[in-house]
């Protein structure tokens, strides 16, 4: 690792929540606007994230707040480990470190909701676990590594060898965003038979923590996107931001799903695109028949 | 010393004690009777790795004269397999066990020339070692702690005389037998060690002599009978294409021609049965009934890792014919399907069958995929299987004599009324499924593995490998929130809670060992360029990891354990030591505004009436159940498996 | 819209009469006539309706018609919480706990009931 | 840091509401508040639906006397500081249903309220104002 | 199998009213739904005997500020019935102009309350966006947004004079024009039919015998509607019911929203016939010794009042029987064995009023 | 097909629905009842405003011939159902498009509209 991936890396921790809130922000205001309404200022997710950290702290045990630091910093270490060009496998591993301690934040207090949340939750890591190990295999083969850095050496953008798996990782996207159709275990919105369920436990500035998670979850699981164009990394970015826009949309124009749904879509359909693609490109840029 | 003597030692002392044990009935004289051996096993498989390591393979040829006892001892095994078939009534144990009679008898008696022998009878490589070590220091351990498991249990099940004696004769005995098979080399030595555990795991299952036990200990006996006479016709088969017996002859020679492929399959097929790999996971579930140190030693870190041992073992012979790509998917299969179907599963024992079968799988995938990546991630996932999955049996063991159940459902908030054995099932968990540790390790090389093209089916296996993985997760956290999940301070402490057991010395003996064992997984690098790295040399692959700066390098991808381990360990511990609440600030959980106080979360319900609220956990039997999902893992298995014995044959 | 007149030993049988004619319980309305309650049960015979009047004395028990038709037993739970009326046997039985709270005044719709008496 | 929270504060009052009896006209007129015509996500205000997460208890209906508790447990489980706001007649006195056996009427008499938002039913722009109006009281609390 | 407990309810964000169902789960199947109300109940009845009977149009109307303008109409043809007075035509005409107007805001809420329950917002918002023309045409008409307090017994108290019906013909047709954008939707978009199809069925029979009214009956074929007696001057205008056969969510909002669009034809077509004449008749005196009953169809179905007059100006009796009250059994029977997802559309399926429910 | 998708899309690029209330004040039609006023200059004091409330919101204190006598309006239970205004005898009461406005306390009114809180009603 060069001292040039750590500056990065370094940087991206400090930049990654301005950004992902400020995305955030744009994210209300246009659905706002889809919905015909005005909506809430971009910077409406800051002034959230300030209001709930100045609220006295009401907690139930002290386990949920110990993991949902854990769901913070793990997710931190994979956005530094993305930025600063490691292994794709690890950090999809750390990642589903980190929401698992989301979960066990969750399960970590005897309330229903929280706790159907939480197996809710776990049901979304199943659903899109594999798409990420299978989209990183993908990537593998194309650039013959697992590292983001084989990524940018590798030159050619992902995206046209790869447009399959690229959609599999919209449907990876969708559960990861919590949007509609797949906002099963927490919705963004209120407004969820599950109450905000694995949320629901958590209040003031440890729900601050779970926003300000999200923010380096959305820029985390945006910066996978752009590397499908990595070179020249402006059309990357253009082209998660594009991704974001698009699941916007889609938040928009679908209802909720319940988990057995969401399972067999993206397994059907996501882990089914990225096998027809691999086979697609065996078949077209081949790899001589092997037995 | 001498490695024979070392060897001596480590196959022989277990029996010795054994028999020794049989005689003792007290349980004063029992303790250091069946510790000290113990100990000088661990020494010696510790001595024996140094001795390996440095002076590379042992061989060891004893006296003809053991050939002749064995070869009684064999057969006296065998018909007394038979005996129990017409004892017990079972058509398939008999059956199977005639069949194999008449095959071992016509093998030895009529098919090799009187006076066939192996040269050398006991070959010990690396990869030997590794398995020893596995069998000495995790089985040792496990003996240890079953000298208070079984204390506690005959105390419950208020027996009038012991039956501990019996017990103990197979469970150290076993440690023997399962040494014998790691270090044989003659496929007719291994196939005496191999009946041996047959016939241990025979009456381990049916120590408590309930019906239940019985019928189980008879499926899992006919079914290894059945990989007995796979592996016995395998034999028969190599004899007459190479004229061979030998291990070392079969992989030695390199990829074989297809002549062996069918008793190479044959063979992989007697793995499968011990592994319990699909469609034969029946009876390692049903095993689930026997003492917990039975199903933590035998049924998930030593005996069932015999039928991988061979698969992998064998690797090197197979290596780039059919059989690789068949193995690869069908270990892959079994990975995914039992992760699915643990996902089910309430029973604490039986998760934690399903979990072993599906690492089997995994091992045995990666033989097949049967590169020095593979390699390496199958042997590092034996040693770190057997060390955090019997840690993890031996802490259900504690739990269940506690809380007198099995069901993940019962230890719901088992923090708060087992805190330190509750601590060390939740740390063995993460460590069996996060990084940096060892068990995900295997799985980061393994995916790297399987995704270089090493067969057209590759694709296949990927994506049962990354299912499979997602599935493990599913069980491992519920299981874990289960145990965590605990009532708010704001609603008093929960009813249930009362003081912890005492904690015997063996206990915490065992505990503070395989926690350690837990922590050195983490430090998978030195470990790698060790014991991995050699142990892949010496089958004849090129080493695939690199090690410098004590990081996990491969040719495609880059991971630093001990750097994660630091940051995550911080990322943990540290919320740990710093949250603290102060109790006017703990508030009753969410319930629609109707939360009463009570013990325990409760609300106002009909009539006005408190009711608590109740937190299951969620088991998605119907998707994941195994009403629904075991008849097409079956078809699918046995599917497979013909596949893979057709194939050869075609 | 001719009304039935049925003692309330003839209830049962009268209702499973209409019941097998294929109609249903629309409502149940009980009046408090002083010294008894006359309880109105309207039946829907397709759109149109079919009363049918039971008087019982004050405590008298009325026998439930939950166990023929289920939907009944909302209503009876709600004439029995609200008037005290004894009806004896309702497939689902609320306690006089329904709509009313532990601290709601008991039986309110009785006309002597002080705390809820009409007022002027 | 201070006036940062506190500028946040008024920048994002999350609502919960409860309807305690009321005859939903009330309740209908706020969720009015929230879609396209008034939208008051514009002040930053989500009806979040859980107490845990509120600051603002917006509560419509008389109270009766099984919800009394209940709006009691909702009120101690949100997190100071905390503002009220009875939304309509009923919520404010009671309204039309002042002689009814089971109402308590007024939910001031069950906690105490900041903002009274008169009504029957309480019109959408009558809501708006009673938020701020609640909004100054959230920034005046230490 | 573990078993999971909760309450749902009765402050729940999907429950915009209180009322908790007892849940009681075995996975994410629910097993068992014990129903806990009175959390609504004001007691209204009994305030109906303690109020002079003119009031109480105030106080009906109020029982639920969703379907208050029928709970008004049908006392007022109540209190007509019993005291015997003959509504103008005009006044006839103008309540059917009404109930259908409150009839179609009250299916858009419906809607969107079913959308958001799926956690479909943005149909949510533009569900109740069109519902904000129907409502400003209300306010034009009667003065008030959802209680409209313009019915009085022997007629009305508003006109709709020809600049305002005009008006009301331009609104309803910007209504018209987003109902048409939004139907659609429901109608078959994947996700929701998903959701839908197939999730509570109400067989025939069943929606019979339990006592179903309204669209949840309708849904499940029957040709059932209180609308069809004729009351006010439904006679008139040519009513039909709408009727699905399938009995599930989906063909109950199928109903809505088919309602939706007749209850528009309806109101324009009472707007056509609309008579000249007076507004009410005079009521003369207190309602005389007697009994009455009225049935009008509210949004969710029959409303059933029984009213006893003593020849005093308060009533002896009142009693309401509302649509929702009648639903309640066809709703329990649907619950069990459906996901904890689906609890909250099979509950708004039947569009449950708690308001109504328990007066 | 995303049937939602042409609404959304209309309603992205179109300009917001939204009524800019209260930064923008709002057009009541002409004849909605919001707001109540008495005119107490006018007002006889006969009390059958009081008398016909529906939901008590006008109480009058003292005899009609009192000099002190004097009416409250309580804006916090009024139902704004218009039913004074129609039957005042002299046209005090006012019924206004509007609405009343929300008060941090329950304000009631009486002579000279001078403000009281509900405890301070003698
Ligand atoms: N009556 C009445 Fe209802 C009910 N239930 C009607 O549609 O809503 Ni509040
Ligand atoms: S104030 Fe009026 S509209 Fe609001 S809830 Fe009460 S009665 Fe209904
Ligand atoms: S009715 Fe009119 S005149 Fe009579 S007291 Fe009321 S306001 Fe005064
Ligand atoms: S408008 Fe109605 S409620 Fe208000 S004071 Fe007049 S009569 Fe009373």
């Amino acid at each position: 690792m060069s001292g040039f991936d750590w500056l990065i890396g370094l940087a991206a921790l400090v930049l990654a929540p301005l950004v992902g809130g400020f995305l955030r922000g744009v994210d209300r205001k246009l659905t706002a606007r889809m919905q015909g309404r005005i909506g809430p200022p971009v910077w409406q997710q800051f002034y959230d994230f300030f209001k709930l950290v100045g609220k006295t702290r009401a907690v139930t045990t002290k386990g949920a707040l110990v993991w949902i630091w854990g769901y913070l910093l793990l997710t931190m270490l994979a956005v530094f480990m993305l930025f600063a060009r490691q292994d794709l496998l690890i950090i999809f591993f750390i990642l589903a470190f980190a929401g698992a301690c989301l979960v066990f934040g969750a399960f970590s207090v005897r309330s229903p909701y929280s706790q159907i949340g939480g197996h809710r939750e776990i049901m979304q890591m199943l659903s899109y676990e594999p798409i990420l190990l299978l989209a990183a295999v993908a990537i593998f083969l194309q650039t013959g590594t697992f590292k983001v850095s084989g990524i940018f050496e590798h030159g050619e953008p992902l995206l046209l060898t790869l447009p399959l798996v690229f959609v599999a990782v919209l449907i990876a996207l969708t559960i990861k965003l919590r949007k509609s159709p797949f906002d099963i275990s927490a919705s963004e919105h209120a407004h969820q038979e599950l109450v905000r369920g694995v949320y629901t436990e958590y209040s003031g500035r440890h729900l601050a923590l779970i926003e300000l998670t999200h923010w380096y979850e959305l820029v985390l699981i945006l910066a996978f996107v752009a590397l499908f164009w990595a070179q020249p990394l402006w059309i990357g970015v253009l082209l998660a931001l594009a991704v974001y826009f698009l699941e916007l949309i889609v938040d928009n124009v679908e209802a909720r799903l319940q988990w057995g749904w969401m399972l067999s879509i993206s397994w059907a359909a996501g882990v089914g695109f990225i096998l027809v693609n691999i086979l697609m490109i065996e078949l077209l840029f081949g790899n001589v028949l092997r037995l | 010393m001498a490695g024979e003597a070392l060897i001596a030692i480590l196959i022989l002392l277990p029996v010795a004690t054994a028999l020794a044990g049989l005689a003792v009935k007290n349980e004063q004289l029992r303790r250091p009777l069946i510790i000290l051996p113990c100990a000088v096993l661990i020494a010696a498989s510790l001595l024996l790795t140094f001795q390996v390591a440095a002076h590379g393979p042992l061989t060891l040829t004893p006296a003809a004269s053991w050939d002749t006892i064995i070869l009684v001892l064999e057969l006296v095994l065998l018909a007394y397999f038979v005996y129990v078939g017409v004892v017990r009534k079972h058509v398939l144990v008999l059956g199977l066990g005639a069949l194999q009679l008449v095959l071992f008898t016509l093998l030895k008696f009529v098919w090799l020339p009187s006076g066939f022998k192996v040269q050398p009878a006991l070959y010990i490589d690396l990869l030997a070692v590794v398995m020893c070590l596995v069998i000495s220091v995790v089985g040792a351990l496990i003996v240890i702690y079953g000298l208070n498991y079984m204390q506690n249990h005959e105390r419950h099940l208020k027996l009038s005389a012991t039956r501990q004696h019996i017990f103990f004769f197979f469970l150290v005995g076993f440690l023997g037998a399962m040494n014998g098979v790691v270090f044989a080399n003659s496929l007719l030595w291994l196939f005496f060690f191999w009946e041996l555990t047959t016939l241990c795991c025979y009456h381990l299952i049916r120590h408590d002599l309930t019906e239940e036990a019985e019928q189980s200990a008879l499926r899992a006996l006919w079914m290894n009978l059945f990989g007995g006479v796979a592996l016995l016709t395998g034999m028969a088969l190599t004899y007459q294409a190479s004229g061979t017996l030998s291990l070392l002859d079969i992989t030695g020679l390199g990829a074989v021609g297809s002549v062996l492929l069918l008793p190479l399959a044959l063979f992989c097929l007697a793995g499968f049965t011990k592994a319990a790999q699909v469609p034969f996971q029946r009876w390692l579930l049903g095993a689930m009934v026997a003492p917990t140190p039975v199903s933590a030693l035998l049924h998930s870190s030593t005996m069932v890792k015999a039928g991988v041992y061979l698969v992998l073992r064998l690797a090197p012979a197979y290596e780039g014919t059919y059989l690789t790509a068949v193995l690869a998917v069908f270990g892959a299969f079994v990975f995914m399907v039992t992760s699915l179907l643990a996902i089910s599963q309430r029973i604490s024992k039986r998760v934690l069958a399903y979990s072993t079968i599906s690492s089997l799988g995994l091992v045995i995938c990666l033989a097949g995929i049967n590169t020095g990546l593979a390699i390496a991630a199958a042997v590092a996932l034996i040693i770190f299987h057997a060390v955090t999955k019997g840690l993890l049996f031996l802490v259900v063991g504690i739990v269940e004599q506690d809380i007198h159940s099995r069901d993940i459902e019962d230890m719901e908030g088992l923090t708060t009324r087992l805190p330190l054995v509750s601590g060390l099932a939740i740390l063995g968990m993460i460590v069996i499924l996060f990084v940096p540790f060892g068990v995900l390790f295997t799985k980061w090389a393994g995916l790297q593995a399987a995704a270089t093209p090493f067969s057209d089916l590759y694709p296949l296996v990927v994506v049962f490998l990354a299912v499979g993985s997602a599935a493990g997760v599913v069980f491992w956290v519920r299981w874990i929130g289960r145990l965590i999940s605990v009532v708010s301070p704001a609603e008093g402490t929960s009813a249930e809670s009362r003081p912890e057991p005492r904690l015997s010395g063996s206990y915490l003996v065992v505990f503070s060992l395989l926690a350690g064992a837990v922590v050195l997984s983490a430090l998978a690098a030195p470990l790698v360029s060790g014991l991995i790295n050699p142990t892949v040399v010496a089958m004849g692959y090129s080493p695939a990891l690199d090690t410098t700066g004590w990081h996990l390098a491969t040719p495609y991808g880059f991971f630093s354990p001990w750097a994660l381990f630091v940051v995550i360990a911080l990322a943990l511990v540290l919320p740990a030591l710093l949250v603290k609440i102060r109790p006017e600030e703990v508030r009753p959980v969410y319930l629609c505004g109707e939360n009463q106080p009570a013990a325990g979360p409760t609300f106002r319900s009909i009539a006005d009436q408190p009711v608590p609220a109740q937190t299951g956990g969620i088991y998605w039997t119907e998707a994941f159940g195994e009403k629904s999902l075991n008849a097409w893992v079956n078809g699918a298995g046995i599917v497979l498996l013909a596949a893979l014995i057709a194939g050869v044959i075609v | 819209m001719e009304e039935i007149v049925v003692g309330k030993g003839d209830l049962g049988l009268t209702v499973q009469r209409l019941l097998d004619e294929n109609c249903r319980l629309a409502t149940a309305v009980c009046l408090d006539q002083g010294d008894h309650f006359e309880v109105l049960y309207y039946f829907h015979r397709g759109l149109d309706l079919v009363p049918l009047r039971v008087k019982v004395g004050k405590d008298e028990e009325l026998p439930s018609i939950s166990r023929l038709h289920l939907p009944a037993a909302l209503i009876e739970n709600e004439m029995k919480e609200f008037f005290g009326i004894k009806i004896t046997d309702i497939a689902i039985d609320f306690q006089g706990r329904m709509l009313l709270a532990e601290n709601s005044p008991r039986q309110p719709m009785c006309k002597n009931n002080s705390q809820t008496a009409t007022e002027g | 840091m201070m006036g940062l929270i506190t500028k946040s504060r008024i920048k994002s009052p999350w609502i919960v509401h409860y309807c305690c009896g009321s005859c939903n006209g009330c309740d209908i007129e706020l969720l009015a508040c929230l879609t396209p015509l008034y939208d008051v996500e514009r002040f930053g205000i989500l009806n979040i639906g859980n107490p845990k997460h509120a600051d603002l208890l917006v509560v419509t209906g008389p109270v009766n006397k099984r919800n009394e508790r209940v709006l009691l447990n909702l009120y101690h489980q949100m997190p100071e500081p905390r503002v009220v706001v009875a939304v309509g007649a009923c919520a404010c006195t009671g309204g039309i249903f002042y002689n009814c056996y089971n109402v308590l009427g007024g939910i001031d008499k069950v906690i105490p309220v900041d903002v009274y938002v008169p009504g029957c039913a309480a019109r959408p722009e009558a809501i708006i104002d009673g938020i701020v109006m609640a909004l100054d009281k959230l920034a005046k609390i230490k | 199998m573990s078993k999971i407990t909760f309450p749902f309810g009765p402050q729940h964000p999907v429950l915009p009213e209180a009322i908790q169902l007892s849940l009681t789960c075995e996975d994410e199947k629910v097993v068992e739904v014990l129903p806990v109300i009175g959390y609504m109940h004001r007691g209204i009845e009994k305030a109906a005997e303690r109020n002079p009977y003119v009031n109480n149009v105030f106080l009906c109307e109020r029982i639920c500020g969703i379907c208050s303008f029928i709970h008004a109409l049908s006392y007022c043809q109540l209190m007509e019935e019993l005291m015997q007075v003959e509504v103008p035509p005009r006044a006839r005409y103008l309540r059917v102009v009404w109930s259908e107007l409150s009839r179609m805001h009250s299916h858009l809420l419906w809607l969107g309350l079913l959308a958001d329950s799926f956690g479909f917002e943005s149909l949510f918002m533009q569900c109740w966006r069109a519902r904000e023309t129907v409502l400003d045409a209300l306010e034009m008409t009667t003065g008030q947004r959802v209680v409209q307090s313009s019915c009085v017994i022997g007629g009305v108290r508003r006109d709709i004079n020809a600049d305002q019906a005009r008006q009301l013909r331009e609104m309803l047709a910007g209504v018209k024009a987003q109902i048409d954008a939004v139907l659609p939707v429901f109608q078959k978009d994947y996700t929701i039919k998903a959701r839908t199809v197939g999730k509570g069925v109400l067989p025939k029979d069943q929606a019979w015998k339990l006592g179903a009214v309204g669209p949840t009956l309708r849904a499940s074929g029957w040709a059932w509607d209180c609308r069809s007696l004729g009351y006010a001057a439904y006679g008139e205008l040519g009513f039909e019911p709408v009727v699905e056969n399938d009995g599930d969510s989906y063909a109950r909002t199928m109903v809505r929203a088919r309602e939706l669009v007749q209850s528009y034809e309806l109101v324009l077509r009472a707007l056509d016939a609309l008579p000249e004449g007076p507004l009410a008749a005079k009521i003369k005196g207190v309602p005389p010794k007697g009994e009455a009953i009225m049935r009008t169809e509210q949004p969710r179905g029959e409303l059933f009042e029984y009213a006893r007059g003593n020849g005093t100006p308060r009533l002896e009796r009142l009693k309401i029987r509302t649509p929702t009250f009648a639903n309640i059994p066809a709703l329990l029977a649907m619950l069990p064995g459906c996901e904890i997802a689906d609890v909250p559309v099979i509950v708004l399926s039947i569009d449950p009023c708690i308001a109504c429910l328990e007066r | 097909m995303p049937w939602m998708m042409p609404n959304i899309l209309r309603n992205l690029f179109g300009t917001p629905a939204t009524r800019k209330y209260p930064f923008e004040s709002h057009q009541y039609w002409a004849g909605s009842r919001g707001r109540l006023q008495i005119d107490l200059a006018k007002c006889v004091f006969c009390g059958i405003c009081e008398k016909i409330c529906p939901s008590r919101a006008i109480t009058k204190y003292g005899h009609k011939d009192d000099p002190n006598v004097t009416i409250h309006y309580n804006p916090f239970a009024c139902i704004y159902c218009a039913r004074c205004a129609e039957k005042c005898p002299s046209c005090a009461i006012y019924i206004l498009e509007g609405h009343a406005v929300p008060a941090d306390r329950k304000i009631t009114y009486g002579r000279e509209d001078v403000p009281f809180s509900e405890e301070e009603i003698p």
